[in-house]
């Protein structure tokens, strides 16, 4: 490791919190990120705040205003790397499904000042404006995930984060199959890995909070879903959530419009 | 710039959820205008809910907040089975309390060791304070860890967990997945009743006001979800009658709107709120601790919020342990729902406060509208209140200090901003 | 073959435990059998069948008591042989070099797999020959192969999904048990036919209350298995399959599979042959320690065939094609049989639906979408 | 494993054990290549390979990396790599300095037939990092000089500065009669050579068809041009032994990554005579 620590600094944009939070969610290892790092920006946790340039920079959030969009631009120019951080950062978020509306309609209609509120017409990723070095996927990440992207960075390696089906993760940990074994709809066979397959072992379906895994099927599992008896909504409406504005899930959702 | 006229600016408010700045405008020594502005964007929530189905409630409305998304997926459970005309067993009410027991913990222990203590003891976070006191913050960990465990075990993960559906749960935890929490809630309880000691002794500003207090009020319970609503001013409501009697305003200075309660104006909720309205429903225990450190049954001294904080942890502590130590898995993890049209609300006491939950439903089961009111919205008026009370107060202070109070004396409300600015309502008829 | 009755099988199990053995074997989680660790017969699933289809798998009450009535479920016996996570070695760093110590440091417990289906059985000979049979052996495997001690139950009864009559891998065991049982239900009378098939099976049923079975006894079984072949609907036409495969690499049904694969991995997750892995190293946050931890993987994921210059089998037609060939072809090169043992699980399991025998018969021509 | 020259262990053996060995010194081949000379220690005396075999190498943390062995085979006590750094294994073990330690198992695969060769004509065709593999037969040829007719060595790099071991290439042609000819694919002011890729050198050679065997290493594209161009020579195919290359975990055949159709890289190759492997070659996304 360098004599100087690594800078590492936090940016939100619109989101949650949840997925910065998982940082301060990760107790066993908090104190030990914090010996091996210096947090140098991270208003959730903290109002010490050192200037740029930083090592590492984590974003959170989509992007969804004009001024948003000037911040991110000189978030990138500050970071020698910048890790986008959950499905607001790499996909736009629940917020995106705004993206399908139109946001200037109704913010006049419900603002008696519209110009108070400020507005893009779209919920974007990070990457649609600035080059992002990592994704990391999830709604919320997960802290593991995390820990591990930021360790890759510091330890100079490619973080192992795989990109494969949730359905992996759920035979690696011995869980049984919630479509076969219980006919309920489960998008695990298109989303990417990393919660740990929670979803199939709480007995539910997968919702897709990881995004399209590396390149899906995403019609072949709608034509599943159909088989299980879900209407062209349903199916519409269950790729349209925590990662609607993903490319593979935003084209899926469209084609049951 | 002169001492009379300046103008304390806070632009990046830390240790808060989410994003927002202070500003305080003095002229002529006096407090002109202080506003607590709320920047993070807004993110239409209310409208997107349109449209979706009902069973999709408690997992979109999680995504408002990270931090209390277990407030989030309650309240909206309560609504919907309001809506559907539906109760659920006692069995399935007790797992939901031992879930947001854990909310309850892992937030409370954040806010008190990671984000306001450092406030108490000078330092800027919680990792300086580490530096110098390792075992405290070790402790603070171990602690909230035991919440989020709890999450986890219950709901999948702790952020946005996964198990909480409409009419209960996907799937019932089985008992041997809870016992081994009793030793470390045991433990924590421990841990919960030296930390109401520990703050205790803090040095606390002397300020004092009078607030209209809010909360829920349960006939056995103290206040967790469900109940009545009750305010200091005598107010007694059912949780339907809440739009009767409270309103959210449109501020221009911020993107979250002002909860105001008719004909009476700001209102406070949270712990505070909780403990003043509610303090006869605590536990033995917990009234023993608040003695033991001379606190209560009424609070008034919004810095005082971190002790509070503290007996509502001891409290949590002691009601997981109880809800476990009884617990029976449920024959059905969860009723079935019959769909209906209809319009129902929930409410449940969020770590910051009451979360207040409203949707009307179609009889195809998709949500017509929604309306949505987290605790820091409502408690906005309140802070930029105690803000513009205590500058006139201590307008004294040196700059740094004072501007580091104030920012204090924010984070009393632990607000959180990602909940704040989810809204943007549309009432279309 | 001697004769344990249905009243006595907990016996069997008892002599076992007694033995110092863990007990794994069939019992009902999440709405399917699985193998997991059980204590007695009391956790076998009495009484309960299975219904198997592409993509479909149900559990439902029989109207006896059978003890083994229902087809090889979502959990294969590879996870305790090779288990789908398992640390290889640790390593801490001293001055300029480092320290390796061994991942696994615990000894495996003494197993006994109770309930082998002869597919399966099949299945852990062919992971043999991958994993012992060659010039290197996996230390781990050898060690989880040497522990276990094997009761096999011969299939009385045959699941839509099941073809072990055509891979000549069932419905009954020829070889590799320690104990092999059979179990007999004739209206009241409930027992098992039980034959040793090692010194230590023989020594373990020596010491039960056992006769030997008389010829109608033992015939009872012995039917039971051959109407469990002759029965199965779903067959694998066999001949030159690997030269038919191989063949055939621009099938055009290639490309109509790949419209419905989803490459999720769940086939190859279940299968019980399928032995790929990778590894995954990783540090502490200081640096200091590192491990190397072995993972089940997929010749269906994009990292299995990534290499500096890119990637070799980009498109889940080929993925699939590597899959299918591999079993169906290759691995009668590499190993000298097939490589699948007609358990069906990768029919039942894949959550779309495709059914390799009908990938063949297509392939073949005849199928209904040639 | 039918091949000649494989090294299998007599006893099965475990494939996974990891030695830490010292690295002696690194050698910057060029801006991106590098030679690591490796210290086998105590591992020495029972450490035998032969050329064509690789070893996988580990750096603390990172990962392994299947590398060829780049040394004369003669050497005991310490051995070669020569390694191009592509990615996250690759760029760790380009950090490695002097004294440091880093993991190794091996050798694995099978070797280079060099006995097939014998009393014959030899033409070596590498690409890039192809050479290394090679580098062993062209030490273990040269020790026994005469017992090779002609050897040829026609090497591709991508510019000059790209060109491996060049010292030993003027050697081994002024000092060993060895014919070499190199050519880059860009050339620069100083480069009087050919350029183009390496198939177009064929066209300055004569082979004798019928008593010329040919070792390939390289990118599949260009092997596939360069065996079509040995075809078109009228070299038999049974003459011909390339060495393959997939992604690779565990190089003992239990991980499953390497397989190339029916062959496991790993174990059956990396070097294969052509016909074994003649009809995948052509096949894509195998
Ligand atoms: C038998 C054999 C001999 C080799 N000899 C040499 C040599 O002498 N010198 C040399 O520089 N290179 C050689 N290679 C190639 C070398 O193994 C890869 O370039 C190296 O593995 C890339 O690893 P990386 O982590 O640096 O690259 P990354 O691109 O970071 O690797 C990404 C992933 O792909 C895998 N991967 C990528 N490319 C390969 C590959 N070609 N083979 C196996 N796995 C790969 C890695 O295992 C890793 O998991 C040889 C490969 C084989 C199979
Ligand atoms: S199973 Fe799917 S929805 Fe559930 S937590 Fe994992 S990625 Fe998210
Ligand atoms: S390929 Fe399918 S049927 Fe054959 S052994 Fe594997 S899982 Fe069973
Ligand atoms: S064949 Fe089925 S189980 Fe296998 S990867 Fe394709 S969709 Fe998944």
């Amino acid at each position: 490791m360098p004599l100087k620590k690594p800078k590492v600094a936090v940016f939100k944009f619109a989101s949650c919190d949840g997925c910065q939070l998982s940082l301060l969610d990760a107790e066993d290892e908090l104190l030990l990120v914090a010996g091996a790092v210096d947090i140098a920006n991270f208003p959730e946790a903290s109002r010490r705040v050192v200037s740029g340039p930083y090592d590492i920079g984590l974003v959170e959030g989509s992007i969804t205003t004009p001024h948003d969009v000037e911040r991110v631009r000189e978030i990138r120019k500050q970071c020698r790397v910048l890790i986008a951080i959950g499905a607001c950062a790499t996909a736009g978020g629940i917020q995106a499904l705004r993206n399908w509306k139109d946001v200037k309609e109704f913010t006049r209609t419900v603002y008696a000042s519209p110009e108070y509120i400020s507005t893009l017409d779209r919920s974007m990723p990070v990457g649609s404006y600035v080059h992002v070095d990592f994704e990391l996927r999830g709604c919320p990440i997960n802290k593991a995930q995390l820990l591990e992207v930021l360790n890759a960075y510091l330890n100079k390696r490619k973080p192992t984060i795989p990109t494969n089906s949730v359905c992996m993760e759920c035979k690696l940990r011995g869980s049984v199959c919630v479509m076969v074994a219980q006919a309920i709809p489960c998008l695990g066979p298109a989303t990417q890995a990393g919660c740990g397959a929670i979803c199939p072992t709480f007995d539910r379906g997968c919702y897709g909070c990881f995004g399209p895994m590396e390149n899906p099927n995403t019609s072949a599992l709608a034509a599943q879903f159909e088989g299980l008896g879900l209407s062209r909504h349903d199916i519409m409406l269950s790729f349209r959530k925590f990662n609607a504005y993903a490319d593979a899930f935003r084209k899926e959702s469209d084609a049951h419009e | 710039m002169l001492m009379n006229n300046r103008v304390i600016r806070v632009d990046q408010l830390a240790r808060v959820e989410g994003e927002g700045s202070l500003i305080v405008k003095m002229s002529d020594g006096k407090v002109a205008d202080v506003k607590l502005k709320i920047f993070e964007p807004p993110r239409f929530f209310e409208a997107f809910l349109r449209g979706r189905k009902f069973t999709e409630a408690p997992d979109i409305t999680a995504r408002i907040c990270g931090i209390c998304p277990v407030a989030y997926q309650t309240s909206s459970v309560l609504a919907m089975e309001d809506a559907m005309g539906l109760t659920v067993d006692d069995q399935i009410r007790q797992l939901r309390r031992l879930l947001y027991c854990g909310e309850w913990i892992e937030s409370h222990v954040l806010h008190i060791y990671l984000l306001h203590a450092p406030d108490f003891l000078g330092y800027e976070d919680a990792l300086l304070l580490a530096k110098d006191k390792p075992d405290l913050v070790a402790r603070a960990l171990k602690m909230k860890k035991i919440g989020n465990d709890l999450m986890t075990a219950i709901g999948g993960r702790e952020i946005h967990p996964v198990n909480v559906r409409v009419g209960g749960f996907y799937r019932s935890p089985r008992k041997d997945e809870l016992e081994p929490f009793i030793d470390r809630l045991q433990w924590g309880l421990d841990q919960a009743i030296d930390t109401a000691k520990l703050v205790s002794t803090f040095e606390f500003p002397d300020f004092e006001t009078e607030y209209e207090f809010v909360s829920l009020r349960h006939p056995e319970e103290y206040p967790l979800m469900g109940g009545r609503i009750v305010t200091s001013s005598g107010l007694d409501i059912s949780i339907r009658e809440y739009e009767f009697h409270f309103e959210e305003r449109h501020v221009p200075h911020s993107n979250a709107l002002h909860g105001l309660e008719r004909g009476h104006g700001r209102y406070a909720v949270g712990p505070l709120a909780r403990f003043n309205l509610n303090f006869d429903r605590l536990s033995p225990l917990a009234r023993q601790v608040a003695a033991d450190v001379h606190i209560g049954p009424v609070v008034k001294n919004p810095f005082k919020s971190i002790i509070v904080r503290a007996i509502e942890t001891v409290y949590a502590y002691e009601e997981a342990l109880r809800i476990i130590r009884a617990y029976e898995p449920p024959a059905s993890p969860s009723h079935a729902v019959p769909v209906t049209a209809g319009i129902g609300c929930g409410a449940s006491e969020a770590p910051r406060g009451m979360l207040y939950h409203r949707y009307r439903v179609t009889d195809d089961g998709l949500i017509r509208d929604a309306k949505i009111v987290p605790p820091t919205a409502q408690n906005q008026p309140t802070i930029e209140e105690d803000v513009r009370l205590f500058v006139t107060k201590f307008a004294g202070l040196p700059r740094e200090e004072l501007t580091w109070k104030c920012e204090q004396a924010v984070r009393n409300y632990d607000p959180c901003i990602s909940c704040a600015t989810h809204f943007v309502r549309l009432e279309i008829q | 073959m001697v004769i344990i009755e249905s009243t006595e099988l907990n016996h069997l199990l008892e002599g076992l435990i007694s033995r110092g053995y863990l007990l794994v074997g069939p019992t009902v989680r999440s709405g399917a059998i699985v193998y997991d660790e059980i204590r007695s017969a009391e956790d076998l699933p009495r009484g309960v069948g299975d219904e198997q289809l592409p993509a479909r798998y149900s559990l439902r009450r029989r109207d006896d008591a059978m003890f083994f009535g229902y087809g090889v479920g979502p959990v294969s016996w590879k996870k305790f042989l090779y288990p789908p996570r398992l640390t290889m070695f640790r390593a801490t760093k001293a001055g300029k070099g480092f320290t390796i110590t061994p991942g696994e440091t615990e000894p495996r417990p003494r197993t006994a797999f109770v309930g082998v289906r002869p597919c399966e059985l099949n299945g852990i000979i062919m992971q043999d020959k991958v994993f012992l049979g060659g010039p290197y052996v996996d230390g781990a495997y050898k060690k989880a192969r040497d522990n276990a001690f094997i009761v096999a139950v011969n299939c009385t009864e045959s699941g839509a999904n099941c073809f072990c009559a055509s891979m000549g891998t069932g419905p009954g065991v020829t070889k590799g048990f320690d104990i092999a049982l059979t179990e007999v239900l004739q209206g009241k009378r409930h027992y098992f036919t039980a034959e040793a098939g090692t010194s230590l099976g023989k020594e373990v049923l020596g010491a039960l209350s056992t006769r030997e079975a008389t010829d109608p006894e033992a015939k009872a079984g012995l039917d039971a298995v051959a109407r469990a072949g002759t029965s199965q609907v779903k067959r694998m036409d066999v001949r030159d399959l690997p030269q038919l495969l191989n063949d055939n690499f621009e099938n055009p049904r290639w490309d109509d599979v790949a419209k419905r694969c989803l490459a999720c991995t769940n086939c190859t997750m279940v299968c019980p042959t399928c032995f790929c892995s990778t590894v995954e190293d990783s540090t502490d946050l200081t640096g200091t320690h590192a491990e190397r931890t072995r993972k089940w993987d997929s010749c269906f994921t994009m990292d299995f065939t990534k290499v500096a210059g890119g990637n070799i089998r980009p498109s889940t037609r080929a993925r699939y094609r590597q899959w299918l060939t591999h079993k169906l072809s290759n691995w009668m090169n590499q190993f000298g049989t097939l490589g699948c043992v007609g358990c069906g699980r990768c029919i039942t399991w894949c959550p779309s639906g495709i059914d390799l025998t009908a990938e063949v018969d297509a392939i073949r021509g005849n199928g209904v979408h040639a | 494993m039918t091949h000649e020259t494989m090294n299998a262990p007599a006893a099965p053996r475990e494939g996974v054990r990891l030695h830490p060995v010292t690295v002696k010194k690194v050698i910057w081949e060029t801006d991106d290549t590098f030679t690591l000379q490796i210290d086998l220690g105590a591992l020495g005396n029972t450490f035998n390979f032969l050329p064509g075999q690789f070893n996988m190498l580990y750096v603390f943390g990172l990962g392994e990396a299947a590398i060829s062995i780049s040394s004369d085979a003669s050497q005991t006590g310490t051995l070669a790599h020569t390694i191009h750094r592509v990615g996250t294994v690759t760029s760790g073990l380009a950090q490695v300095k002097r004294g440091d330690v880093i993991g190794l198992r091996g050798p694995f695969g099978a070797g280079w037939p060099i006995t097939a060769a014998r009393g014959k004509d030899v033409c070596i065709v590498a690409g890039g990092i192809g050479l290394a593999p090679l580098r062993p037969v062209m030490y273990a040829m040269l020790r026994e000089r005469t017992a090779f007719e002609r050897i040829i060595l026609l090497y591709g790099a991508r510019s000059p500065l790209d060109i491996l071991y060049r010292v030993e290439l003027e050697e081994w042609a002024k000092e060993h009669n060895v014919e070499v000819l190199v050519t880059v694919d860009r050339g620069d002011s100083s480069w009087k050579g050919y350029i183009g890729v390496v198939t177009t050198l064929f066209s300055y050679i004569k082979l004798d068809a019928r008593a010329t065997v040919g070792y390939v290493c390289g990118p599949e594209t260009m092997m596939k041009y360069t065996i079509d161009e040995m075809g078109r020579r009228g070299l038999a195919e049974d003459q011909i032994y390339l060495s393959m290359e997939r992604n690779m975990k565990c190089a003992v055949g239990f991980c499953g990554h390497c397989q190339y159709g029916p062959e496991f890289i790993c174990k059956d190759g990396p070097v294969f005579a052509l016909p074994r492997i003649r009809h995948l070659l052509d096949r894509k996304e195998l």
